[in-house]
């Protein structure tokens, strides 16, 4: 490894500047105002994101993409995170640009220019299992009829295009034989349900029936999707782990303001050792996981092929660190916490759904043992 | 009529068949649920027909307070009968024939504190379903620290003017009347000067609003108070005021201990939510292949047993002469416990669970909705000080 | 269930007379002695147990037993933790006893007048797994010839006799074709080797080479030996969970004690809010594992064939339990709790050894989830 | 002789030749534990003439304290000089070639607060290994509480006497000084009135006690003072207190700080233990599978490997000017990790583990003497204390 953990002088500024951009632009009411209007996120915001580079940060520069890498792309996820920024960036930006990006793809440029937007669509069941995929696709003539079904596919309702991960050969659990299929979200048969998830965000069902597909919707290699699957499974995981981050972050620091204003009992509440000792707790855990996610940033950017092991401990930090961070803010903050009128109950809720989509505790646990031999 | 005798098998059966007689078939249903509950009050719709009959025929038995004396409109049961009639009930799947704050906290209340006039009036209109009543103790900012009270009523000679609001108020849109902690006495030391008032709801600047949980709807309010005129003594010659002027704080403290000790009956119904091995059943095959899941899901069953036998002991040693300030911990355990098992149930819903609107119904709500266990009816931090300070008496410098 | 779990005046006036006989007898000073002394155990003690009726607590009154029940025998178990005192009770009279009693044996009344000791050996693994046994019985003319080893069997070097758990038939793995044996300690071909365990208690490794065993020294059925031995274990399972309670409370009690008395920065530790809900949150725990304990009891005088379950979790949560409070104990001491001289590292090291003897919390986490039909 | 060049790589060329020319190959032996470590002082026994060799030679170029200044007896290299060489250490498997109280904790001492006569004194017996110090900070009774200094040394005119005892002074029995805080104003406030004060163990009056724990023997020793005669003013004309008298306190924060800093090391070779998958190698094979064995190990190494990436991430920060208290949380998280470590060794390695004598070697005595980890140094309670006030900066009331 060459690069530091420490950010660069130039990815301080980037924080920086995201930081400031986001305080204005998409404060937590951004939110609340987005669940009130039954939107997902608000296009306005995607386009300043776009225009700022944010939606070409892993699109080369050829391509139009400003090609900042991994690591800052987590760090954009995680000032996302701190405010619970609703947007397409990590399906799109993070997710479909490494994908595309692998397979030299035609639409990256559409990408960076904030043109598209992408979805992707793997799972099948409730937990996240890419091998275990059903949803068949039969070659016909020239090209290939897609049925089946996908679950909890973010952004999916909202999204201009589809990822679409389908059996082209096998069965259900072989890693080969699968094909990642590029189709326009319009397409004849395939129909999406937004379902009402707690994070007040866009995930869909899809369900596809005899949909058309050529070659040229294919991106990478039949039978061969899990190539270029695979390194955007990592990017995506790695940026939602720092998204969570983020998102603990911000719970932890409303928490702490919290801490030392509030009087009960004649005492500020933070005075009280055994919640102090707690919040210092939650803090080194905090640190902790930062550092496991700079850390997976640097491997993508480095040696990309070995993530597997650092994005994994990087996914399963953040979702065990988001738990203890929402569920805390909400214990310390008392009955105040439990009211919908109130912020905290929108990080409890985004940290459910960032603990279960691209893999649970439980999935990354298992990549982290596999690593290690046991 | 009721068999009231004392021989217990006699009992049983008069209770039995006076249950069947005039509990319907129709309300004796296992799978009711919230919505079945009959609360009373003046804007009280029965649900059913024999919703209503059940109720006035236990009213006029006194069974809707069973314990209570009967020249109060209670039954004069021992624990003993009422043990019956409890056990009863759930054997033939009987709902209670009424529920209300009244019976809970303000019967209890006026039973310890009250005078005997206050007695015959206020308790025979909660025993017979006619007076919905709800409690005011938080305030907003207040939280844990329910003695820092600052709704005052005014001296203004012949009677109290009212000002101020309270949070967290169950069902308080629906209640008719409030028993509200009120500051009397501004210059008192905080835990003095607070009295236990009686306040008409329908009483000209009394308000109520709903609050939003995370989890969604909820029966909690906050309740306003705008100049509110309360009479020193109303048209029945009784005081609006529950025990000694400015010694509200004694009335408080001993419904909070009360209420504790019926905190056995809560965590029993904490931990009787769901059963683990049913819930998975419905669960995707293999879910539980996972040895993070599996091992959170045994220690949390075996966790779930040991407090269950917990509860059981504890409701052994209530009934030898107390458990007293021991009874924190179960309220800690139960509700830590209940957060526990909802996490798991939500991880082992995957993405299903995460849906409002899911194959898994309310799932994400109780979920929600078990993180106000461990703040209401006093935090699990409050716990830990009572069973620190006073079980184990550890030195407060 | 007839029985309340809050024990009955009888049970309370066995608890206190036992509590007064080993505060006098077997403090933990008791232990140290012993271990100086090179002892597992003080003979007297026993004899004095034995007296009091403590080594037929198991055993039925027409074979000279006092006959209390497990419930009874937890007790006596619990206050024998309190104090860590060191005797061959678990194995001679709970196991042993139990295991006799269901094969209406003619020993049993030596139990009972604390004539022999006995030792269970069972496991060959560093883990619990009576099924693994892999310790030949071969038939030999009208007895069997016995081979193999036996691990971490307790109190195996100073027992007059020797329940061993031997294959007469299958193979390694299954519950049926097991035999259990009652041999004594002297027999030819058999070589004890002491251990020197962390407890200072009598753990040994047997060596058997080519035993001579008759049909005589069969306990129960050739190839049935689980249906003696599963009570037998269930009822030592119990015990063993009811000295690790009162390892437990003991543990709790002196930190308790320190936390009173103890000064630092000027102020009574036990004053720091962060220590009170540490210790408040030990007591619960303590508080529901020993209703699991009571429960234990319960079940085993009641319905025995039952008891898998309720004596599984008993087990376990005393395993947890002890864990929590050793730990405690010992960081709550601070330097003092580390030193050989402090009591603390008795306790820390018998809760070590309790919790891997007769199952460690994954085998009883096994056996409740089996039980809960997951 | 070394070629202390500037230039990095011409610099790792002179040092690695350095190395292999003055560290014998039989040193160079990656497997060499405790036992090889050279303490020296005066009646240091050289494991055999190579590590005697080694030491002079590098005490002769200053090696032994690289980064002190020339004139006390070091090397005066900088922080990327010395980076270097302690690369080409680790990459050589060579030893360093002396360690000590003295390097470590009482250079820095009297670096930041000892006269120039002092350091001329003192520090070039710690670098040429004849005199080795322990440290006499906690006293029997104080614990945590390190401000409470009960040793006393009464001022005599040009002399001191000091009485009173100190524990957990590691190698306190085979150290020839000590340096000690000691009260020096018995009226003055608890962290006012001590001195740091440097004293012969060979004075009359010094005795010391080997301290026994749980897991074992220990290097930790109680040490006595009875009536020590300590002068002022020494033979060499220097006076025994470092700092200025009554203001010890100053110097004993500053070097609890700098050993705060330094665990950044300390906690790396708590994570390096022992690796998880190769400890699995040698077990019964089938343990893992177990799902409470599996999900603890699995967590644990997660831990572990992020734990590892916040030693690396915090030792790049240190590098950019410090990390301030902060560094109270890898003092924390490193030794509570540590025990999570070592419990879950013991429970994989069941009975076998328990036995002081057996397959598992030393993992019983390891395994105990990890409950120190986080009492000593510093409890992780003082940890989370500073983090909660001093970077949380959550109020004091």
């Amino acid at each position: 490894m060459t690069q530091s953990l420490i950010p660069t002088p130039d990815e301080v500024m980037l924080r920086d500047a995201a930081r400031g951009f986001l305080a204005d632009a998409s404060p937590v009411s951004a939110l609340r105002a987005n669940r009130a209007a039954g939107r997902p996120y608000d296009p306005g915001l995607w386009r300043d994101m776009a225009q700022m580079g944010w939606a070409g940060v892993l699109v080369p520069e050829e391509a139009g993409g400003s090609d900042m890498g991994h690591r800052a792309a987590g760090i954009l996820a995680e000032e996302m995170g701190e405010v619970l920024a609703a947007s397409p960036y990590l399906s799109t930006a993070v997710i479909a640009a490494t994908a595309l990006r692998a397979a030299a793809h035609a639409r990256l440029s559409d990408i960076a220019g904030g043109d598209v937007t992408y979805a992707l669509a793997v799972d099948e069941g409730t937990k996240h299992a890419p091998e275990a995929t059903a949803l068949r696709a039969e070659a016909s003539g020239n090209g290939f009829r897609l049925t089946g079904q996908k679950r909890f596919v973010a952004d999916g309702a909202s999204a201009t295009r589809l990822l679409v991960l389908a059996r082209t050969s096998g069965n259900p659990g072989d890693a080969q034989g699968l094909t990642l299929f590029d189709l326009g979200a319009e397409r004849d048969g395939l129909t999406r349900t937004a379902r009402a998830t707690i994070d007040s965000r866009d995930h869909a069902h899809l369900d596809l029936h005899d949909v058309a597909a050529t070659g040229a919707d294919v991106v990478g290699e039949v039978d061969d999707a899990m190539t270029i699957l695979r390194p955007a499974l990592n990017a995506g995981q790695a940026a939602l782990a720092g998204e969570m981050l983020g998102l603990s972050a911000g719970a932890f620091g409303m928490t702490a303001a919290y801490l030392k204003e509030r009087k009960q009992f004649g005492r500020t509440i933070g005075s009280f050792q055994a919640l102090q000792h707690r919040a210092a707790h939650l803090w080194s855990e905090i640190e902790i996981t930062a550092s496991a996610i700079a850390n997976a940033g640097r491997v993508l950017d480095e040696t990309p092929s070995e993530a597997a092991l650092a994005v994994s401990v990087a996914k399963a930090r953040a979702t065990a660190t988001a738990k203890l961070a929402v569920s805390e803010g909400v214990q310390m903050h008392g009955g105040i916490g439990m009211t919908d009128d109130f912020d905290m109950g929108f990080f409890m809720k985004r940290a459910r759904v960032g603990a279960e989509w691209l893999g649970d505790y439980g999935y990354h646990a298992a990549r982290v043992a596999a690593a290690r031999g046991f | 009529m009721l068999d009231f005798s004392e021989e217990p098998e006699r009992f049983r059966a008069g209770i039995t068949a006076w249950i069947e007689a005039h509990c319907a078939a129709e309300l004796r249903n296992p799978a009711s649920g919230e919505a079945e509950i009959c609360w009373g009050g003046k804007r009280w719709t029965f649900s059913s027909d024999a919703q209503r009959d059940w109720m006035q025929a236990a009213a006029a038995e006194g069974m809707t307070a069973p314990r209570w004396p009967v020249e109060y409109g209670g039954a004069g049961l021992t624990r003993a009968q009422d043990k019956i009639y409890r056990e009863e009930l759930a054997r033939l799947n009987a709902p209670t024939p009424l529920e209300s704050f009244g019976l809970w906290m303000l019967g209890p209340a006026l039973l310890a504190f009250g005078t005997h006039a206050q007695k015959l009036h206020y308790l025979p209109q909660i025993t017979r379903g006619e007076i919905r009543w709800c409690q005011g103790y938080s305030e907003p900012g207040a939280g844990s620290d329910l003695a820092s009270v600052q709704t005052r009523a005014e001296d203004k000679g012949d009677h109290w003017v009212v000002t101020g609001s309270k949070i967290w108020t169950s069902y308080a849109d629906r209640a008719d009347w409030i028993f509200a902690l009120v500051r009397t006495d501004r210059d008192a030391p905080k835990h003095k000067g607070i009295s236990f008032m009686l306040i008409d709801m329908e009483a000209a600047g009394v308000t109520t609003r709903p609050i939003r949980l995370i989890s969604g709807a909820s029966p909690f309010c906050e309740t306003f108070f705008d100049g509110v005129i309360v009479p020193k003594v109303d048209e029945n010659g009784n005081s609006r005021i529950v025990g000694e002027l400015n010694r509200g704080w004694d009335v408080a403290k001993h419904l909070l201990t009360h209420e504790r000790e019926m905190i056995g009956g809560g965590a029993r119904g904490l931990l009787g939510g769901r059963s683990l091995g049913a819930f998975l059943e419905s669960q995707e095959p293999g879910i539980m292949a996972d040895p993070i899941l599996r091992a959170e899901a045994m220690t949390l069953e075996i966790d779930s047993l040991a407090t269950a036998m917990t509860l059981e002991r504890y409701g052994d040693m209530a009934k030898q002469g107390g458990v007293g300030d021991a009874s924190a911990m179960l309220k800690y355990a139960g509700t830590e416990l209940n957060k526990r098992r909802y996490e798991l149930l939500m991880s082992i819903t995957g993405s299903d669970g995460v849906a409002w609107d899911g194959p898994q119904g309310a799932l994400a709500p109780d979920w929600l909705r078990t993180k106000a266990n461990s703040i209401e009816g006093g935090t699990s931090e409050v716990m830990l000080d009572i069973l620190s300070k006073r079980v184990l008496q550890l030195p407060t410098q």
